[in-house]
């Protein structure tokens, strides 16, 4: 059986949901279909730490239900695996032998969380929502957790359990959010995770559990911590078989030019899986974060309807809260760059930072402490916008600044 | 708390470098109100009367009211309440801006600070986070310069009230100064600030002010904005010409204290007057945190002799620098001004005594050799010079730094400090203005105008006009003015909303934020009892009823010039008047009856 | 028709009675922090500058959100959102190019200016010099602001 | 001649400080403020009187520095040679 749409999108989060709205809101007549092998209506993942942490209801993590598709004739094969892409015959071939033909494909596949040698059934990463019902069960009668990996997916975690639970951190590297902050922001930050309980283990690794009434962890370093579960944090691999496979060009995600294409003219890749130019450094980068997932998903089904148009580039922007320190990182945001500048209080506990290039441009920012205006350090950014003095780093911006100066 | 208060003091001991959370005594907020009422009752019971205001024993207040924080009328205050240094009597002085209301956005309703640092400190308050930080490099600095390096240093959005080099190096009238350019201005409570090695308090809140009944409350706050905005007063004057309006006014009814009180007409009055600022160094006008009558005056100095800018002159400023002094050059008023603000100095009093120093001068009492310069009235240069060096502590500035009276009184003269209980009157000539006469001699603070503002019927006619040569029925007048003035300050409101707005609204507001069912006569009778409490603790401080007078030219000379040609101020006839309507022994002191009566005994 | 709060800066004396009214309005406290107007006062400069969310064509708030929580309705024009469905994820917070989205510790959700609902916003009620009135929608605004998103974008500090 | 002085609001309005008007036998305030608008084009008399001609509240007219309102009102005389000043209502402190 082989049916045939003008637009298939495989992936029904960020990106896949984006686009197939984008196309939408464009063109009602063309047909479009959205693939996964989850069976559910789009859900946030950006939310699912806190539906572990019984911050929310599993119900509010859906972010369409299943009329929405219908409403907006969308044809959906939910729970369906897509095994093989030729794209020059514009044709995918599905697990259960049937074929998906298309006019354009969008690959919006995502990434599927790397896990440790050792497990248990006690350990869980946190990808999908099988993983948060077992993780939010989990929680709740945990008296000790640890977490591996100092990343987004562990920290948040670990900050959103209980309280009065006992919380480790295994960290391979020599500090927390390497890949957000710079080196003297963890250090801060683990100043302030460490005051509200959390334990480090740094330059360490799980190589051994043993199961029992309670797990038992042995650490590299030869340490041994019993604890009741495991959350495995330790980043994502990009899903590119498919399109590796069909001989697209693939480096550690899918590569794509600035209008989300990739090596072949109509297949096109976005979010997690999609390796695209950076903001910033405009080298091939994988983002890993919604906005860029949101932004992609939207710039390819543009291109992919024909309505040309560049993407400037992805950018980081994460933004989060960790126990209770908000903090945002966005844009470049490593020790290398040309010029730091900062901002430090004690009593308020609030910490700007900000990264500029050698021709004061800003690039990059941490907020931590107050972070209600990273709006207009991500704009700054996108917008090459030069420094506008320390003086902006002290007060909470708002964009009255900003018509102080033009008016 | 779900009503005006937040429940909490924090007190501050410089000593120990400590500070600490206590509850609010909600018995005393009812009864004292809050703010002004309220900290003097905290002072009053902590601190005994006979304190030296210099030593570590004195206590500082910073105290806002029920209403500060809050919209509806101008209710953005907050008072400094001490033993002054400059008159020995109990010390209320009250300003405005943004800093009051954080302190409550903050959570805390007032701070007490005893004891003193044994090194410059400032307190850094973030929420409930309260701590005293170094301060040696502040030292010495503006008041501009402290805010801008607290700033950067602790929160850009934090709100700054601190002293300048005035009070660090013992000026007797320097002040507090709040958001650069706002000033808890009289008595010298800047003198006691820098004694306790406290240069400045900074303040981030990111609460709420709740009130009991929001709905009543968000009621009578359109009333009382209706009010305002119908009023010619605070709809539109106040807003247009700010507080200068009056230099052609108080000149034109010839009671504008002209060189050193000795005529009460400036010739030079319309260069100095609120129409000239408005069409000169004007920039535009400015309000206080949920004001509506915006008076503040924000101006830019372009002059080729003088250069700066900021908030200012006040009516009150334009007097002092200019026909106290004799002098009608705008430029140097504002430029005094600026520095004043920056050094945080009280410009009526540093005007006052340099009227008084210039009369002092022309007399032959002091020698220009003493001075380092001659100065005659009219001579803006040196009335800058002056100020500068007062500032700064040099020279002759530092026999300026002690207040007209105790200038004065060095030379022999101490008549001549146009001055009640140390404290210099302002820009009203009593002898033109009887009523004014009365407060001056009587209020609790020394010759303070914000006390009982007889002016506003006497002069302007609101909310009546009453005749400023008349003596009889005063007293009744000022003791109502003197208890609702008391009423205002404690509940955090500024003065001037009382223009346009009057007792029921007051008690409207109260009742609403914080759920009481007060009368219109209990409010009145809080204020009563607020202006006894303060009079016995300056009984006790030795400031005896002998001292309600006024100086021997107010009531023996004459005015020279003007529609009151020939008078003097009739304080005789007024003052057994006024003991009486106050319940007071015909010796002036509050009978125990009366005391009973406000449960002050 | 869509409205708009449309601010005059000349007029604005800087009290702050508008974040008073709102906050008290929509947060039943006086709380300038809570506010969703923002009245700042540039001294130096002498100048008061009000602004809050303009209700954008294509929201980035409502683009950026993971969860559908917020949405613009095409009559009123007014963004929203939906205190239920927001989690306080803050990721609205950082797309937002003007600052006027943010997250509140207390209620743990993303908060913005929804024109009170319909009623005659708050702070327009109180303002009490008409800087701020509430007006059809404003073509010179909205391209004002575009203007400003443009300048931004070439990096110069100009218009 | 009657002197005119004009200040705060309604100098402000008028753009000027003072006018002279001729002074005729039987003067008074009231006709002294009547002659003064016809004489100036813009109107600022609602600024001084309300709408039954009767000074607002805080309004000061003085006539050779006294207010009239300890005089005869609007109906003090005015002789030649008088200084008449006008404030609308306004305050300080």
């Amino acid at each position: 059986m082989t049916e045939t749409f003008d637009y298939v999108v495989i992936g029904n989060s960020a990106a896949g949901l984006q686009a197939v709205r984008t196309i939408r809101k464009h063109n009602r007549d063309v047909s479009v279909v959205i693939i996964d092998r989850e069976d559910h209506p789009a859900y946030s993942r950006v939310l699912t730490p806190y539906y572990v942490g019984g911050k929310t209801e599993r119900d509010n993590l859906f972010i369409v239900d299943h009329d929405y598709y219908q409403r907006e004739g969308i044809t959906t094969l939910f729970g369906r695996n897509v095994v093989a892409l030729d794209a020059d015959k514009h044709q995918l071939e599905m697990a259960d032998g049937s074929r998906v033909e298309f006019g354009r494909l969008l690959l919006a596949t995502g990434a599927e969380a790397r896990t440790l040698t050792v497990t248990s059934d006690r350990a869980c990463t946190l990808r999908h929502m099988a993983d948060a019902e077992k993780l939010e069960v989990l929680m709740n009668k945990a008296h000790s957790i640890t977490a591996i990996g100092a990343g987004l997916v562990s920290l948040p975690l670990l900050s959103h359990a209980p309280e009065s639970a006992e919380k480790h951190l295994v960290v391979g590297s020599n500090r927390i959010f390497s890949q957000m902050v710079d080196a003297e922001s963890s250090a801060f930050l683990e100043e302030r995770f460490q005051k509200s309980g959390l334990q480090l283990h740094k330059q360490d690794d799980i190589v051994k559990i043993d199961e029992g009434e309670r797990l038992q962890l042995t650490l590299a370093s030869g340490g041994r911590l019993t604890t009741d579960m495991l959350i495995i944090g330790k980043g994502v691999t990009p899903n590119i078989d498919l399109a590796r496979e069909a001989g697209l060009q693939v480096n550690d995600g899918v590569l794509v030019d600035d209008y989300c294409c990739t090596s072949h003219a109509d297949v096109y890749a976005a979010g997690d899986a999609a390796e695209g130019k950076d903001f910033v450094t405009r080298q091939p980068t994988i983002q890993g974060n919604w906005m860029t997932a949101v932004e992609q998903g939207e710039n390819a089904a543009l291109n992919m309807l024909g309505m040309t148009c560049a993407y400037e580039g992805s950018l980081k922007n994460n933004i989060t809260e960790v126990f209770g320190v908000d903090i945002a990182a966005i844009g470049y945001c490593q020790d290398d760059a040309s010029q730091i500048i900062s901002t430090y209080n004690q009593a308020s506990g609030r910490s700007r930072k900000i990264f500029l290039n050698e021709r004061r441009r800003v690039i990059g920012a941490i907020l931590i402490g107050e972070t209600n205006d990273a709006g207009l350090y991500y704009h700054w950014v996108r917008t090459h916008s030069v420094f506008p003095g320390k003086q902006a780093l002290q007060r909470t911006n708002t964009y009255a600044s900003f018509l102080n100066r033009l008016a | 708390m779900d009503n005006g208060w937040q429940g909490k003091i924090l007190r501050v001991d410089l000593t120990a470098g400590t500070c600490k959370t206590e509850a609010l005594n909600e018995e005393w907020a009812k009864a004292y109100i809050g703010g002004r009422g309220l900290a003097s009752k905290y002072l009053v019971d902590e601190v005994s009367p006979d304190v030296e205001p210099m030593s570590p024993e004195n206590k500082l207040i910073m105290a806002t009211g029920p209403l500060t924080g809050t919209y509806g009328a101008a209710n953005g205050r907050y008072m400094v309440i001490t033993k002054s240094p400059l008159t020995g009597t109990i010390a209320s002085s009250n300003s405005g801006g943004y800093f009051p209301c954080e302190l409550k956005y903050a959570g805390f309703d007032m701070i007490i600070f005893e004891g003193k640092s044994a090194h410059p400190v400032y307190l850094q308050i973030h929420n409930d986070k309260a701590e005293l930080i170094g301060a040696l490099h502040l030292w010495g600095k503006s008041t501009k310069e402290t805010e801008d390096a607290i700033l950067s240093e602790f929160h850009g959005d934090a709100k700054v009230a601190c002293i300048g080099p005035a009070g660090e190096i013992g000026v007797h009238f320097s002040c507090i100064i709040n958001d650069k350019h706002r000033a808890a201005g009289r008595s010298g409570v800047g003198m006691v600030m820098g004694s306790k090695n406290l240069k400045a308090v900074a303040v981030r809140g990111t609460g709420g002010v709740k009130v009991a009944n929001p709905k009543a409350f968000r009621d009578v706050s359109l009333e009382a904005y209706g009010m305002l905005k119908e009023n010619p007063v605070t709809g539109e004057g106040l807003g247009a010409l700010g507080t200068p309006v009056l230099v052609n006014v108080m000149n034109q009814s010839g009671g504008l204290p002209t060189r050193n009180a000795q005529s009460g007409t400036f010739e030079g009055a319309e260069a100095i007057s609120g129409e000239t600022l408005a069409s000169s160094y004007l920039k535009r006008n400015k309000s206080c945190m949920g004001c509506i009558i915006s008076c503040g005056r924000v101006t830019k100095l372009s002059d080729a002799r003088y250069e700066g800018d900021g908030e200012g002159p006040e009516y009150e400023t334009l007097w002092a620098f200019g026909a106290a002094c004799g002098i009608s050059d705008l430029a140097a008023i504002t430029k005094a001004n600026y520095i004043c603000n920056e050094a945080g100095m009280d410009t009526i009093t540093a005007g006052s005594t340099i009227g008084c120093a210039m009369e002092l001068f022309e007399k032959g009492l002091i020698s220009e050799e003493e001075i380092g310069m001659s100065l005659n009235f009219g001579d803006s240069d040196a009335m800058v010079k002056l100020i500068e060096m007062t500032a700064k502590g040099e020279g002759f500035g530092k026999k300026i730094a002690l207040g007209s009276y105790r200038l004065a009184e060095s030379y022999g003269v101490p008549e001549l400090s146009m001055s009640v209980k140390k404290l210099e009157f302002p820009a009203y000539d009593a002898r033109a203005v009887q009523g004014m006469g009365l407060e001056y001699a009587t209020s609790n603070r020394g010759a303070c105008h914000v006390r009982g503002y007889l002016i506003s019927p006497e002069i302007l006619g609101l909310p009546e006009k009453l005749d400023p040569a008349e003596t009889e029925g005063k007293a009744g007048w000022l003791k109502i003015f003197q208890d609702f003035t008391a009423v205002v300050d404690s509940a955090g409101v500024c003065l001037f909303t009382t223009f346009g707005i009057g007792v029921p609204q007051f008690t409207k507001f109260c009742n609403a934020a914080n759920g009481t069912d007060m009368s219109d006569e209990d409010l009145l009778e809080a204020g009563d009892r607020i202006y006894n409490l303060e009079r016995v603790f300056n009984l006790k401080a030795g400031i005896d009823p002998s001292q309600d007078k006024l100086p021997k030219r107010m009531l023996e000379e004459p005015l020279p010039d003007g529609p009151s040609k020939g008078d003097v101020c009739k304080l005789d006839q007024m003052l057994p008047d006024y003991y009486d309507v106050r319940g007071w022994g015909t010796d002036g002191i509050p009978t125990e009856t009366k005391l009973q009566s406000l449960g002050l005994a | 028709m869509q409205k708009l709060i449309r601010i005059e800066p000349a007029k604005c004396v800087g009290c702050k009675t508008c974040e008073l009214a709102c906050s008290f309005k929509n947060a039943g406290e006086f709380a300038p922090s809570r506010s969703r107007i923002y009245n700042e006062i540039f001294l130096e400069e002498a100048k008061f500058i009000t602004v809050t969310c303009m209700q954008c064509d294509e929201p980035w708030c409502e683009k950026a959100c993971p969860k559908n929580a917020i949405t613009k309705d095409m009559t009123s024009g007014v963004v929203e959102v939906d205190a239920v469905k927001c989690v306080g994820c803050r990721t609205c917070v950082s797309a937002c190019p003007f600052g006027m989205i943010k997250y509140v510790d207390c209620t743990g959700k993303a908060d913005k200016c929804n024109l009170c609902g319909g009623d005659t916003p708050e702070c327009v009620a109180f303002c009490p010099t008409q800087c701020l009135t509430l007006g059809e929608e404003d073509t010179p605004l909205r391209q004002k602001m575009l203007r400003f998103v443009n300048t931004m974008k070439d990096g110069q500090m100009e218009v | 001649m009657v002197q005119i002085q004009f200040f705060s609001l309604i100098r402000m309005l008028l753009k000027r400080d003072a006018i002279e008007i001729p002074w005729a036998d039987g003067d008074t305030v009231q006709s002294v403020l009547e002659k003064t608008q016809q004489q100036i084009a813009t109107p600022f008399l609602h600024k001084l009187l309300d709408e039954d001609g009767e000074p607002h509240a805080g309004t000061i007219i003085l006539v050779n520095r006294k207010n009239i309102l300890h005089l005869q009102g609007q109906q003090t005389p005015v002789t030649d040679n008088d200084v008449l000043a006008f404030f609308p209502p306004g305050a300080g402190g």
